[in-house]
């Protein structure tokens, strides 16, 4: 069905695939262009902006001003091996049809494919224009779906608050030790995370500082966790002082507490071979449990967890980039897997120390 | 004097009350739309942007 | 016993009482001689420092610099009305007999005196050394304890974290929606709460933009959380990137899930004549939750909550600048009730719009 | 002319003067409401807001929750003692006679009545509508201006860079140490200047962290540097990442290089009586220069400075806190000034110890 | 002499030199250690630390956690092909006659080897226990110096902010557009540039938020900037809040202002073909001059500049990652070039958009 | 192929361009109106905002 070329075959050479990216002047669009054009395998062949259409890409992602690239409108989108859609949700599902004529790979990193029901849609968005679509769809975390990846028609790259939650409590629910139990998740998060442009909120004067409760209940990501986990969980995310970075600590009550040897064998067991996960638990000086500033640029998560006999409690401690494992990273993680690159091809930043709030 | 449909307290509102406009309860902060004004009936206002700083 | 005068008659004017700081170049002692200079009703006698003794009290606190005081060492601190103690833990039950000989009342902002039985020191802290004066202090937070600090020996000022999650929750158990609830309390904070001084964990490059639990659990105030409430909660804290500030999210699973109907009945009761207590909770703006940046610089908590009716969850928040509402104005709010001054005085200043991570 | 009463009869009780503020949604409004809402002499009449007409003033400013005010449209202004308006520049040179005819003093915080010449708004700004009453106006800097303020019409208070740069360099131009000087003004400033609201290069994730040039040469404030200073400078302006602060640097090359002996009779005798500028140079500490941090949430300047034989260059250092002394402290000072109040009132706090980025 | 291995044959395979680092621990050290991980041609054969000796650098670097490297003490330093030095200034001339006898190249990130002539460290430093090695070192810079580094036995890694100074003014400097001319620097940079520990004045409650004049005269750059560009500077410098970058502003006043023709044809000329050099000079959107974010984690420099006829002065931005460009990124770089690798080897990192305050 | 009036490096152009549209350059970033197509002549584009971040 789909006219672009095959994997493997793409617009640059024979060894890259050629890729577009709708939605290019937001944020995870410039930080896909920016994965891209160093990766591998890849060969970026357009950009779209309505907003910026003609301009360099570099006049919007000051870090791309090397690339000799120029935003073209979304309508003059063409033909080529692997479409990344990086619009606001309701906007790809409007246009997967054409999406997957131009395509033979779709990776979409709104929420539009994450679910696997139409129903989910009424429940948690404003329902959904195209759900025969979904079940061509594969949620993109390669932790959990590497599987299924290979071959995918659609990529659905996951949310990044859920990604970080998926992440701390996967091991525990395929050990089967959340069974039962109460999980609350209290989020922290950026300021990326609410995309480009923004308003009075997110202005700096008004931004800065603030530990922000911005989705008290209701959070849609609860959607996607329950899908993934099997579990549902009480969500909260607070806005905090950093652009990049996504924290969650979820408080887990389970029906019995396992030891301490339980959860490294449950963590380890998932995590040991993983490329992008590092286990952070304890241990000295600065850095003992997870925090966003230690994956910052990267696509690394880390993951750690603290036994509370006291209160018969585990809590677990995730921390991701919300740009990198949370979107775009995490996109081209998966890409990588579908199309049967090496896994972290593109993706191998290491990260920085000292580093701020990036 | 009029009761907020939210937290209960009384809501003071000025003379030209307009069906339609919005004030602010001084209590709880929830926006209230004049949906009658004699007597004056206060509505919780739809909410504009739920996920407003996401 | 004591032998400093009886309030009402201090050092200053016939209105006013004589004041003394000891750990007055640390922070919560610096804040507590910006209020007490600005107070109606106090005077300031001496400042403590062992490290600056001699050098004026500006040359550590620049926002004091128009004061003609000059630190003197903790040895020779001298007979006055009231004492402030503002040491780390520990320090302030060496020295409460002698505190207690110079001054007929003692504020004291460490944890020695907010527990009431010596036992509880040997289970959260490393004992008591002078558990016989226990019985003669009022844990401070007058929202609390109104009635039983007038003339009380020892105020023993409030945690901070503690202080802003038994704010947010004490109204619930005191109208009995807490009974048998599981309640977790995630708090995030700045870093003043570590004192001046700091070591490598707290210097700039590595303590800015971070998400970082620092004491993921057993956190030493929920002892005085239970004490208070008469309830256990499951504690977790986090720094974040801002100076002053706590904010304290309680997930709350109570038996049965009260309606937000009684949730205003019980919050408007407390705290709608209370000076410095203010309820936010949803409406509309850029500050529809309880946030640190709203009270910085007052002695104002605000306080909100939200019903999770999905996850039978209750969500309260609550925030307060730890230098004041959870430290030097509690005191001083304490202290004006001990010594039956106007509640507020001293305490008038209304924070800041905009304000950015004060 | 004016149909407001007459300083000292005001709307409130024998002792306060009745005052409104034109632009009170606004960052230098809802500052003018909270000083004036604090103040021992003013009472706020009316606030207003095109965009929040009728809600609370703390539902934008949440520092004034404890206000019973309600915006109402700018139509709806009523006669007044003192009308401080904080517009946008333009507005106020549109609606001045009206103004006049509501108000015996108006207080104007934006820059149409800060030069004294039409042919100087031609040059710097887009003209001027209203140049029959730029005679009427003082330019508000008390420092300076203190002797033709008692009585004015109209009080044009200063811009926060050009009252920054006036402070430093204005004893050094009254001492003839500026004769001939080749002057390099370098200044650093927060959000909070660009008013509420902001564009896309305003939004929390391309804000922070920032040191980035926005006004590399013509700034405005040259112009009124220069009327005030009788001397030009060379002015740049750079955006650092927090809200409320200025802070210039000027780099001053003397025809002759003046001695510290100098340098200290001159800011000392200017200086010495001044209730707001406080001289800050060299010292121990960790405050040795003037710094925006230490002068954040008060109506203080700091001056200091360095001399620099090697390159025969004076360096001189200012901080202020845009939204007070650069705004609306300066404007309340003037008020004080200009209607024979307490110089002080109303401006008492004095600032924190520890404070972030404010 | 050296007993080290000659360039292009190393510790590790026949294509990789082996690299020690002696003061890892440190910010600069660690970021030679990612640099050099990560690089094609080095192998990482030794990291010292006296403090954490034995621990894993991932103990003290987090984003380092990957590598299987402990520190060992640096009395245990072995032989090696390239040894990079990142002590604070005075240590690496001790050592150097050991080094030398270790390693075939010396990389210093020091100031030890910056100047040519041992009486510049009497005058600028505490002068110089080793200056018959001062003759056999190259200033690290390779756009100022590419053609004298291949082979140099010693590299020595220039100042951040003379760097930045320097690739600012140099190519008007080359083009004799600075003779006779007046310049002053004004420098902010962030918090990283004072190294790993840092007393109370770094700590992050005092760092936070500040523009803290920290070296107002006589900063040692001077001499530096002198040596490299012919020229004597007026240099002041800041602090402000962000952990990487520095950002110096030029204020020039030539005798004659060269047209922008002329400035283009300059910095055109001299950056067109440099790899880490890129231009940025007005234009529209958000980054408009050069500033740290827009080069954050990478090793470019932005330059620009802006004429101002009114004052006859010309204005250059240039804005660097100071643990980059401004230190580890251009010790690395010029390794490159002076033992014959691609220039830009290991240092492809393109930054971040949108980035906080990294 | 055409000229930057402000730096003077070359802009790579697009095929079917139209008077008005607003391209950047490359090297300098500057705004650049197309004012001509048949040759492209290129022009500043006035400034948008002058005080962007004031
Ligand atoms: N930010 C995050 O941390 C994050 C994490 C995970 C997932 N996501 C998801 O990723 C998606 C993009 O997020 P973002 O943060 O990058 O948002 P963003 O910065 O707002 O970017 C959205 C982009 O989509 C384009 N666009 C908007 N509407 C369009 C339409 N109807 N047709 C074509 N293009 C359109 C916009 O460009 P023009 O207006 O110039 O065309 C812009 O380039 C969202 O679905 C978001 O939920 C974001
Ligand atoms: N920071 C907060 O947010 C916060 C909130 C609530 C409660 N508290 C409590 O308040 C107390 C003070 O906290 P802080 O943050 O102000 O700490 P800090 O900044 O470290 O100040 C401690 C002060 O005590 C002095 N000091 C230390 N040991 C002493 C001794 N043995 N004898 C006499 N003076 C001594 C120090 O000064 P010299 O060394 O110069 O003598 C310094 O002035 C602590 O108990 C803390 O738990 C703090
Ligand atoms: N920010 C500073 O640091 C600073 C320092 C010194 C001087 N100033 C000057 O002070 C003035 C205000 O600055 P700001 O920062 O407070 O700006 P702001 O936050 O943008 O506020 C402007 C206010 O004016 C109102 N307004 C705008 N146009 C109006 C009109 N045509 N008629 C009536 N009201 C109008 C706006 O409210 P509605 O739209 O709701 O009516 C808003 O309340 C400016 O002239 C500025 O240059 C500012
Ligand atoms: N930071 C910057 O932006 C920057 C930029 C340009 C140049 N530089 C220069 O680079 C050098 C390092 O700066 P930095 O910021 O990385 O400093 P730093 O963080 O303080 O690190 C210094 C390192 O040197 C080690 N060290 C100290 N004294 C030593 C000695 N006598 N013998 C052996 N090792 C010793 C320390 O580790 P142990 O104590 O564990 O041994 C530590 O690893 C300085 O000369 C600095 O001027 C720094
Ligand atoms: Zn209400
Ligand atoms: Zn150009």
């Amino acid at each position: 069905m789909a006219t672009g070329a095959t994997p493997e075959t793409g617009a640059g050479t024979a060894d890259t695939v050629s890729a577009s990216v709708v939605g290019a002047s937001g944020f995870t669009g410039g930080e896909l262009l920016r994965l891209l054009a160093g990766h591998p395998r890849f060969a970026v062949a357009q950009a779209t902006s309505r907003e910026y259409a003609n301009r360099t890409v570099g006049s919007v992602h000051p870090n791309l001003r090397h690339l000799d690239v120029r935003f073209v409108s979304p309508d003059e989108i063409e033909p080529v091996d692997v479409l990344f859609a990086a619009m606001p949700h309701g906007a790809s599902m409007e246009r997967i049809e054409e999406f997957r004529d131009l395509a033979g790979t779709v990776v979409d990193l709104s929420a539009d494919f994450r679910l696997d029901d139409a129903t989910k849609y009424d429940e948690w968005y404003d329902g959904h224009t195209a759900p025969e679509h979904l079940d061509d769809a594969v949620y993109a975390l390669p932790e959990r779906h590497r599987d299924e990846l290979p071959g995918a028609d659609i990529v659905a790259s996951g949310g990044c608050n859920a990604t970080a939650t998926i992440l701390g409590l996967g091991p525990l629910a395929d050990a089967d030790l959340l069974d039962g139990a109460d999980v609350v998740v209290d989020v922290k998060v950026g300021s990326s995370e609410g995309g480009a442009g923004g308003g009075e909120a997110g202005s700096h004067p008004e931004r800065s500082g603030v530990v922000r409760p911005y989705a008290p209940t209701g959070h849609r990501h609860e959607a996607e966790i329950e899908q993934e986990l099997g579990l549902s969980v009480s969500f909260t995310a607070h806005a905090v002082d950093m652009v990049r970075g996504a924290s969650a600590t979820a408080h887990v009550f389970p029906e019995d507490l396992p030891t301490k040897g339980d959860l490294w064998t449950a963590f380890r067991g998932a995590y040991e071979d993983e490329p992008f996960v590092r286990l952070v638990a304890g241990g000295g000086g600065v850095y003992r449990y997870p925090e966003p500033k230690a994956v910052a640029a990267t696509n690394h998560a880390e993951v750690g967890f603290e036994l509370d006999e006291r209160n018969d409690r585990l809590v677990v401690f995730s921390a991701i980039d919300n740009m990198m494992k949370g979107s775009a990273g995490q996109a081209v993680h998966a890409a990588n897997v579908a199309l049967g690159f090496e896994e972290t091809a593109g993706l191998d930043f290491q990260g920085l120390h000292p580093v701020g709030a990036p | 004097m009029t009761a907020c449909p939210e937290c209960g307290a009384d809501v003071a509102l000025h003379d030209d009350l307009e069906v339609g406009e919005i004030v602010d309860c001084s209590t709880c902060g929830t926006e209230l739309e004049v949906t009658d004004v004699n007597p004056p009936v206060l509505e919780r206002a739809p909410e504009l942007d739920e996920d407003w700083g996401e």
